[in-house]
Parts: C-alpha cells; structure tokens; sequence
C-alpha cells in the first residue's frame, strides 16, 4: 500500500486532517505508544498563522447529527514559536510533516511558505485558504480567479510541493481546483468543514434562548453528515486535474476511504473520527492493505 | 500509590481505547454507578477522567446523538474495575444510564491532569456538588489510603433528598440540600465558609456546576485558601487533538481535557 | 399562529418543500382524509418545466447517515399540462397553491412564469434556480450578478409573489439573496439539496463496484444531516435580506422549526421528513401554535 | 372478500403511520414472519406493502442508518393481523428482524396496487423466489377463500433448504432450489415452463429477485400468458411523494409505489 504523493514515499495512504490530532499533545498523553502505533503515513499540522491566535471563545463544540460543529478558530502559537518549538518536537515523528498555514493575504501566505521552505524537517506545505477575504467576507479559496492570484504569489516562495486544501464553500470547487494546479499547486486536498449554525439548545425546563451555541457565532461541519458532499466535491475535481487529491470528509471505515480512493483521490485524511476512535486511522490503513 | 495522589505526572494512557466489560450498572439514588472490569487500565489518579461509548447504539438515538464519546471523572478504582458515577441529562449519559453487566463499552483513559497533595501544614476539605461529587470520592479514597489525612473533611450539596443519596460514595461527608430535604438548607459554600471560619488552614478539592465552582473559587481568593477545581467543557476527543474543550484562564484559553480537568484557582480569572 | 406571507395568509406557517409531497397522488392514496387533515398550510408544487421531463434514470435514492441522496430529476409532465390537469384538481385544496417552476435560460422563466400568472388558482410562483447553467455548468442561482439578471427578466412577467429558491451550492447564498431582493424577488427559500455523491455498494460477497449508484450520477443530500449548513445559511441571509424568508432544510421537529423561526424565517418547509412521516408537518404546525 | 381479489382499487390508505404493536416475530428457515396487530388497519389487497419502521432505534445503529421506513408485502391478513416475511439484507430488515412481541413498529398502509383476478378461462399459477414469495401468500389465501381456485399452482425457487423453509407460508407448493437440497435442483422457471407445457391456459403471478421476473417475463410473453409481476425498487415515501421508486415501463417511468408495485407483463419491456 506504500504510495507516491507530490515525490514523497508514504507507507500507506492515510493521513489525519489539519487540526484532528496534535501529535505533540498525544506524546505527553500516550507516550512512546504513540510513535510504535503512529496512525498516520504523513503528520498535518495544524492550521499555523503568522501571528499567534487565542482562537474563538467557548463554546467552541456542538454535536450535530450524524457529526459535529466545531468553531475553534485556528488557535495557534504562532509561526515563530511554530518553527522554534514544534517543529523539532514534531521531526521526530517517524513520517514525513506536512505544515498547514493560513494567512488572509497573498503575502502573508508567501511569507508562511518562504519561512517553511527553509526547514528541511518539513516535507509539503498545505495551504489553507478557507480564510474569510476580510473586504468580501467570502473565503479567499472560493474564488477561481482571486485563488489563482493567491497561488502564483505563494509559489515561487518554496520549492516544497504545495498542497491547496480547498474550501467546499464553493460554487465551483472543481474550477477552483483547476485554477490552483494552474498557477502551481501541486495537490489539492478537500472538504474542509461546511459552514453551519448550531443553535443554542432549551435550557433545563423548556426555555428558550434565541442564538448560536458556539462562541465564535458560526462554525464548521464534519463527519458522516458531510461525507455525501465530500464525495461528489472529491469526484468532481479528480475529473477535473491531474495533480494528486487528497480526499477527507466524513471518513469512519476501510469502506468509506475506498470509495474515495476509486473515485481517484490518492490519499485519504481521517478527521473527526479520531476522536471518537484515536487509533482509528491505523486501522483502516491495515484494512486498505489487507 | 504515592504517585496517584503526589501530584506527579500520572501514568501515561494506553494509546487506544479500550473494549471493555460492564459488571454493574446500580441505581443511587438519582444516579448511576456504572462499573466494569478494565484489567489492562492504569490505576487512574483522582480527578482523572475517561472517553467513554457504549459499544452498541452509540450514534443512534431519536435524533442520531450520541455521537461524540462523552468524559466521566473515574469515582473509584478497586480491584482492576473502574467506577464511573452518571447523571442522566441527555443522550450519552442516557445510554450509558442503560447499559447492563455483560454489555460493552469502549473507554479512553486514564486522561488529564487530576487533583495534588496538599501542602503537608493544611487539612484536606473536599466540597462537591450533584455530580461533581464523583472524583472526590476516588480523591477520599487515596488520601485515606495514604493516611495522611485524618483531619479530612467532606462537604457535599444537592438539589434534593434523591441526589443527596449520591454521598453515599463518600464517607463522613456533611450534607447540604437546596431544599433542605436533608443536611443544611442552602447551599455546599454555606459549609464551607463555616469550616473555613473555623480553621482555615485547608486545602480546597472542589468540583460540581459551574456557579458553585465560582462560589468556591472566590471564597478561597477571598480567604486565600488555596483550592484546586475540578471543571467541565464540552470535550470531543479527550486527548488534546480538537482544542474544543478550553477554559479561559489566567495564562489564555488552556486545554480543560490535557491541562485539566483540575486547576488550582490561581490559574483562573472566573469561572 | 396565523401568518402572512406576501401578502398571503397562512393559517400557520409550515408548508412544504417542493418535489416532497405530491398531492395529487395523496389524494389518491388517501381519499378525503388528506383534505381534512391537510398538513400543510400553502402546498408547492413539485418542478414544472415547459416541456415534459422523463426524469433521471433509477436507482434515484441512497440512504445516506441521518439523511438521504436523490437524483429524482425533476420529472414532470410539463407547463401546458400541468396547467390544464393538474392544477384544477390542485386548487380543491384547501390551502394556496405556489407553483414552483424552473428553466435553464431567462427566457423559459419568463415564459413559465407569465403562464402561471393568468392563472387564478395560483397564489404565488417559486423560482428553482438551483439548474444548471448549459455553458456554465454551475447552477444559474450560484452567482448574483447572473441571478439578478435572471431575475429581472422574469419579474415583469408576473405581478404574484415571486419567490426564489435559492441554490445552497454557491460561495455566498447572502449575496445571491440579496441579488435576488434587489432585483424584484418578493421572499427567498432555501436550501434545496446539497450536491453530494453516492458510490454503488459492495455486492452480496463484498465484490466492489466502483461507480455511482445513482442512474443521475450525483444527486442532492436532504434531511437532518443538512440542518446545520441550512440554519448557516438562512441565518446569514436573513441578516442581509428584509423580505421574508421561507426556511428548509433537514427540519424533523418542532424545535427544528423553532430554530429557523428564530432565526427570523418567516415560513419553514418541511421535506424529506414527510417521507418518513406524512403527518409531521401537521404535527410540527400544532405544536407551533401551543 | 371480492374487492380484495377482484382488482378493483382497494381501500384508501388512512392518512398517516400507525402505532402498533408487534403480537409475534418467530423464525421460519432463513426467514422471520413479524406479525403486527392492526386493528384499524384496513385488509389489504393482496400485493399490497406497507412501509415499516420500528418506533425505537430506527435512525440508529452503526452507521446510522436506517433512516427512510423500508416497503414489506403484506404476507397475509388474519383475525386483524398483518403478517410480514422478513430477510435481513442490512440494517433496516435487521432491525426489524430482531423485534419482539410487544415492541412498537410505525406502519403506513396498506400501499399499493395489488393482484388481480385472472380472467375466468386461466388458472392462477403462482411463480415465487426467495423472500418474494410473500405477496403469493396472502394471494394463495385469497384465491382459495374465493373458492374458485381449484386449478392454483403454486411453484416457489428457494437457494437452499433454509430458506426454502418459507414455503410453509403457502400450501401445496412445488418447489425448486439452487443447491438441489429440496425438489428440483435449479430455476423456478423451469418448473414453470414444465407446467406451461402442460396447460398453458395460465393466468402468471410472480415475485422474486430481478433475474426471475425477467425470466418469467420472457418466458409468458414467448408463450403469450398473461402475468402480473409484483416488482421491488427502493423506496422513500411509499405514496407517490418521492418519485424515487420508478421503473422503466413502456409508458415510461412509473412510480412504483402507486402505480404497481403489481404490473402487467405487457407494460414492461423487460426488467
Ligand atoms: C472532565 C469531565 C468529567 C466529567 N465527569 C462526569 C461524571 O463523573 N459524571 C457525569 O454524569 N458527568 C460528568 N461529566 C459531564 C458529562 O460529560 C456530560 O454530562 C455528558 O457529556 C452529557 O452528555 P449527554 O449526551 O448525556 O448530554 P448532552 O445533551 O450532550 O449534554 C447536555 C448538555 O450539553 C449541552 N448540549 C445540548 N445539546 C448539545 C449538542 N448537540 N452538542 C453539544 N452540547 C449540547 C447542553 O448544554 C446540555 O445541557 C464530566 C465532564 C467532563 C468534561
Ligand atoms: C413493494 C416492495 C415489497 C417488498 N416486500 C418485501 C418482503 O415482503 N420481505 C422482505 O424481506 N423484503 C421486501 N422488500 C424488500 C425490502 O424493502 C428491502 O429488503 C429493504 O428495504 C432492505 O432494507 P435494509 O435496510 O435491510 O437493507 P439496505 O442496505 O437498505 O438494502 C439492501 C440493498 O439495498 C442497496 N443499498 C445498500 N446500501 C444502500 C443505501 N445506503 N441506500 C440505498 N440502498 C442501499 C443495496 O443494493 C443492498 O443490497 C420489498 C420491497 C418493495 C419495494
Ligand atoms: C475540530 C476541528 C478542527 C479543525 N481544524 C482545522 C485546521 O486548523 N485547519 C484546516 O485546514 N482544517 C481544519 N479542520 C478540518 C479538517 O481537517 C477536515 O478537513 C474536516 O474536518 C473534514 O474531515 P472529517 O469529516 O473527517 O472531520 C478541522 C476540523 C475539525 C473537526
Ligand atoms: C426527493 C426529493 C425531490 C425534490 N424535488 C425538488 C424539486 O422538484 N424542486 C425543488 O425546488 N426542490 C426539490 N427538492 C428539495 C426540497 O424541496 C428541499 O429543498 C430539500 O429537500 C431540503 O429539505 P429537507 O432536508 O427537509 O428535505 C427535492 C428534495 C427531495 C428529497
Ligand atoms: S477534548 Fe479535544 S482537545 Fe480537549
Ligand atoms: S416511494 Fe416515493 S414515490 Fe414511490
């Protein structure tokens, strides 16, 4: 099941989600466990921003049916701190690193990327342009054009390959996915979350209190709910590019990562699932290779 | 067990979760102690918690919730079981409510940080409420095993007769009740302001709704008696990988499932 | 619980999604027992078109998790007789009727729209804007400036109330509604199914079959599972848009419905759950009012 | 019963699922029959389906499905009984398949266009496969209540000896199975085209898996009998809502669930 993905030799076609498992966080949790069963052939990070970010306030969790909203809000330490104190922490993790980044701008996106291209301990660069546009309020990814303008500026920052993690809050996912291999992506990877709306629930005896659950007002949909959309999403760009995909959404099972893969997805990323199931991954690559 | 009560890093968790076999599922008054056998689990420190799923019909349900696994604090660890206490509020505790010996649950844990020794000068009070009186009961059980801890005291709130039977867990315990069924009329932070009037060289172990853990936690500021709170968030994973479960505190929004679920009341603004 | 809608008056304010619930066919199955306990409190009819669509090949349904796939196809007998038989038998009902029509040019909305205009049984008309553009591909309701002309063009074929059925598969559903506000649209619904892709099952002895299930390819995702992203969306267009809004989307319940009245809907629709249960619109109505 | 036989509409459906409760769920080979009383239920024609959910953990399960009810033929209708064969094929039928006496099932129906009789100068063969046998049962019932049945034939293909166990549903069955293991060894048509040639002057009622009908299809439309084929599709709704149940007919697509799910030989092109 060992699988070539942008020039990089993986054991099998499994990876996690950006922000679904903090590998450094597990370490203090599981030990040296975590690294004998390392459920995953390639490690994403976590969305990292220039700046550090608080992330949203609390609430930040609503489970819906059939799956979960979360509005987190990328908190992270920051790329500085990142590159200081992960990044070390994180090479000693027995598989190639994938480092996501967010920025609103093209330059802070280029900026991100030049500074990831130095450290050898980082494998490919995902892009993360789920970022609200702060004029249009609308993801930057959204856009074939504004997409294609964000990726020519980012490219020439790094010779790392450069996944786009697209954003299904789209009209066109599969217009977007062609502007970014044409102005240099190397893969993309989808869905990211659907944008949902948890309201709050009735109090203890009945009453009612009009408004969102999660602080950050708005969140993100994943899990089974979303795994339909996922699919056509996936399937509608691999008929579109020739550049490799990364295919996530709503995956629980062995089952579930195949019809990604015969849609001609060539990895499949485990998100919300493991937290319900931390293990989860490795065992659907075990299955895939059976 | 010295390491289960020092306050030094508990042992890690076993990466995976467990399938695991319920031995008993008991009524206690308006609660549940759900127990089942975990023999490969490490011994769990007082105010740790675990993920807990029913094996079957998790993700079902009227409207397909549960889905999520849901945190319990470890109530007791006696002879390779854990016992979990549970109040029914909605669909996860409902079907672990249900669940009887022979059926299957999958558990993740030992997880987070649980409660430390006191300083040796100050006398242990552990003040609960309803549910929360669950890690007090483990926390009672190790500090009494260590023997260190005569001057111990208990003191447990409940909204009526029916719950206040859940202090059962614990022994010694004085007793407050909303309405005045049994023990003091009133509420936990009553009893606790009378024995910290009466000698407040203690150590606070606190956890119950967040309002009571307020009320603790700004007595103590008030009185700078030093507690240590055992809080609650919405968690997903448990184990660090979702960051949907943070608390403000002092130093920014810290992780309640991999730097608590126990802080001191040093580290928090409010609650 | 009365409440007026376009200047409409419904004696409450639950109606249905179209393509959900065919009267015609009720009536048949039920006899006068759908007259007295009609659920609904204004019925929308299924997609009419100015020919006669056959529909999509079957297999047209998938279960999904916590909801379902169609490809159904917007099968329908067409302008003319849909005019001529059914609607006579439709305005037996006791409730108003809303036509809900859709074209793939300005033009054949224009024409369907001035059709249904000079016909009194008809209390309103819905536009399905959620077809897709010939060249384009995209849905023609997935970008405001297209909408809007679309809809311009259509407006002065008809003095009823015009509602647009916006498309839930664009970038920015406030903008489209506000597109659609602007140039003349009297109240928005929404959402109509998310794109979403079912892959065949496995056979009896697990051989695999890759490929859809569905005879249409991809089909749309409805029921609970969507809840979250149509609560996003009508809470986001409701903040931009002041005519009213017609709330659907995965609601089961009255407490659904609660959530997007709260959210300041002015209607909700109920769809796919009527399939599990023809009563529970009525049901969902009575509550409303307790 | 005449208008339960005679292919006149049958009564309308009420409007809306019914509660019910489960009298009986007991084995039958590889097959269950669920009986459910239904005392306002009206007698289905038989052909007829209803759509079934269980009232509890329907919506549940591992993947969370079943979510839709799913369509059963009614087997048979006694003393305000409703009879149901079941094969668990996934997690719908498999629910239902574990129900018990006094659990609570969601019923809508009777649904449908049934059988109807056959004109006078043709007798009724009845041509079944596997779990489609069902709506042959309540038929056979029908067909001998009206007395005028002398000449019925009932011909049933099983895979094995489990399931051909159903075939105690019906009487004086003649029956063949894929693996030989009770009567002839191989297809039901050709237990079929052996009672063809020996009178021919049949009127054919089938139900089955898609490659049987097909198979009876061609064969009566070779030998110019007529036959009502009652056919399967899946379905959501169960009265016309959907448009999800069609079938290619030579009228084009018909929804199966108001326009059969009983057909005529001649409406289809094939199967
Ligand atoms: C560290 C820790 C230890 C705990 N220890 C114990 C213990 O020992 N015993 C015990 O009984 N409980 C304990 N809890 C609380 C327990 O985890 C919750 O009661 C449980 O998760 C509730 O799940 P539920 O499905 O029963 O109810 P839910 O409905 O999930 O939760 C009830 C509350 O959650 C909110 N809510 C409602 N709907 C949703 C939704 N869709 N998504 C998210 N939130 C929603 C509401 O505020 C509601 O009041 C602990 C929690 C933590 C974090
Ligand atoms: C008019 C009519 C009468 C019937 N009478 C009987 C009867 O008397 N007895 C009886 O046992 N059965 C009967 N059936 C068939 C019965 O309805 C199906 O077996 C049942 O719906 C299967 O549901 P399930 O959940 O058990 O399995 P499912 O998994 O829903 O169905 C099994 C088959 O459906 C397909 N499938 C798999 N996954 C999905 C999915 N996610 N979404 C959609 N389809 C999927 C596959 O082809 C699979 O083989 C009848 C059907 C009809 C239409
Ligand atoms: C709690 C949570 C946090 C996430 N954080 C990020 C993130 O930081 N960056 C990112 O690109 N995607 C993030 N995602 C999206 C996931 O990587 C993934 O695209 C999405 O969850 C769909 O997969 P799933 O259904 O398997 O969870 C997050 C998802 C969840 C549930
Ligand atoms: C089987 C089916 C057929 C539908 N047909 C139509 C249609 O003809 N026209 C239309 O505008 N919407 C159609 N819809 C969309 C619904 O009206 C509704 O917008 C959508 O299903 C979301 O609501 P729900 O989750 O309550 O089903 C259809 C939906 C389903 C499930
Ligand atoms: S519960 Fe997921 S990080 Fe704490
Ligand atoms: S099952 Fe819905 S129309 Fe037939």
């Amino acid at each position: 099941m060992s699988v070539s993905f942008c020039g990089i030799e993986l054991a099998h076609p499994v990876i996690n989600g950006s922000g679904t498992f903090d590998a450094l966080a597990a370490q203090r949790v599981f030990g040296d466990a975590l690294h004998e069963h390392f459920p995953f052939a390639a490690f994403v990070s976590k969305t990292i921003t220039l700046q550090p970010r608080a992330g949203n306030p609390p609430p930040r969790l609503w489970e819906a049916q059939a799956g979960m909203i979360n509005s987190i809000g990328l908190p992270n330490k920051g790329l500085d701190a990142y590159l200081q104190e992960d990044l070390p922490e994180l090479a000693r993790l027995s598989v190639p690193l994938i480092t996501n980044v967010m920025g609103s701008t093209a330059e802070e996106l280029a900026e991100l990327a030049c500074a990831c291209d130095e450290r050898a301990e980082i494998a490919a660069i995902e892009l993360n342009v789920s970022c609200p546009n702060v004029k249009t309020g609308l993801d930057i990814g959204a856009d074939p054009t504004q997409l294609s303008s964000v990726i020519k500026r980012v490219r020439p920052a790094t010779v790392k390959p450069l996944i786009v993690k697209l954003t299904p809050n789209s009209a066109d996912v599969a217009a977007c996915a062609l502007a970014a291999e044409g102005a240099g992506a190397d893969a993309v990877s989808l869905i990211n979350t659907l944008r949902a709306y948890a309201p709050a629930p009735a109090r203890r005896g009945g009453e009612r209190s009009p408004g969102p659950w999660l602080g950050g007002g708005t969140g993100g949909l994943s899990g089974p709910a979303v795994r339909p959309v996922a699919l056509a999403q996936v399937s509608a760009v691999v008929a579109r590019v020739s550049i490799p995909v990364v295919g996530m959404g709503g995956i629980q099972t062995a089952d579930h990562a195949r019809q990604f893969l015969d849609l001609g997805a060539t990895l499949i990323a485990i998100g919300s699932e493991s937290f319900r199931d931390p293990l989860v991954a490795g065992q659907i690559a075990q299955a895939l290779a059976a | 067990m010295s390491t289960c009560i020092s306050g030094l890093p508990a042992a890690l968790t076993p990466f995976g979760r467990r399938r695991l076999t319920v031995t008993a599922n008991d009524r206690l008054g308006a609660y549940r102690v759900l127990r089942t056998a975990d023999p490969d689990g490490p011994r769990p420190v007082a105010g740790q918690f675990a993920m807990l799923a029913a094996v079957e019909r998790w993700g079902g349900g009227e409207d397909e919730r549960p889905f999520l696994p849901r945190a319990f604090s470890y109530a007791r660890w006696q002879g390779g079981e854990a016992h979990f206490l549970l109040e029914d509020v909605g669909p996860g505790t409902h079907r672990l409510c249900e669940l009887a010996a022979g059926d299957e649950i999958w558990l993740l844990g030992p997880l987070g940080r649980g409660f430390a020794l006191p300083q040796s000068a100050r006398r242990p009070l552990l003040v609960g409420g309803g549910v929360g009186i669950a890690p007090l009961a483990i926390w009672q059980d190790a500090l009494l095993a260590e023997g260190s801890a005569v001057a111990l005291s208990v003191l447990l709130g409940f909204r009526d007769g029916a719950h206040a039977e859940g202090a059962a867990l614990l022994t010694n315990a004085i007793l407050a009740s909303d309405d005045g069924s049994v023990g003091h009329r009133g509420v936990v932070t009553d009893l606790l302001d009378s024995e910290l009037d009466r000698d407040a060289q203690a150590a606070v172990y606190a956890c119950g709704p967040p309002p009571m853990l307020e009320a603790v936690r700004a007595l103590c500021e008030r009185r700078q008696v030093p507690a240590q709170l055992a809080l609650e968030s919405g968690m997903a994973c448990g184990f660090g990988a979702c960051f949907g479960c943070v608390v403000p505190t002092r130093a920014g929004y810290v992780r309640l499932c991999v730097d608590g679920p126990v802080l001191d009341t040093g580290e928090l603004e409010r609650i």
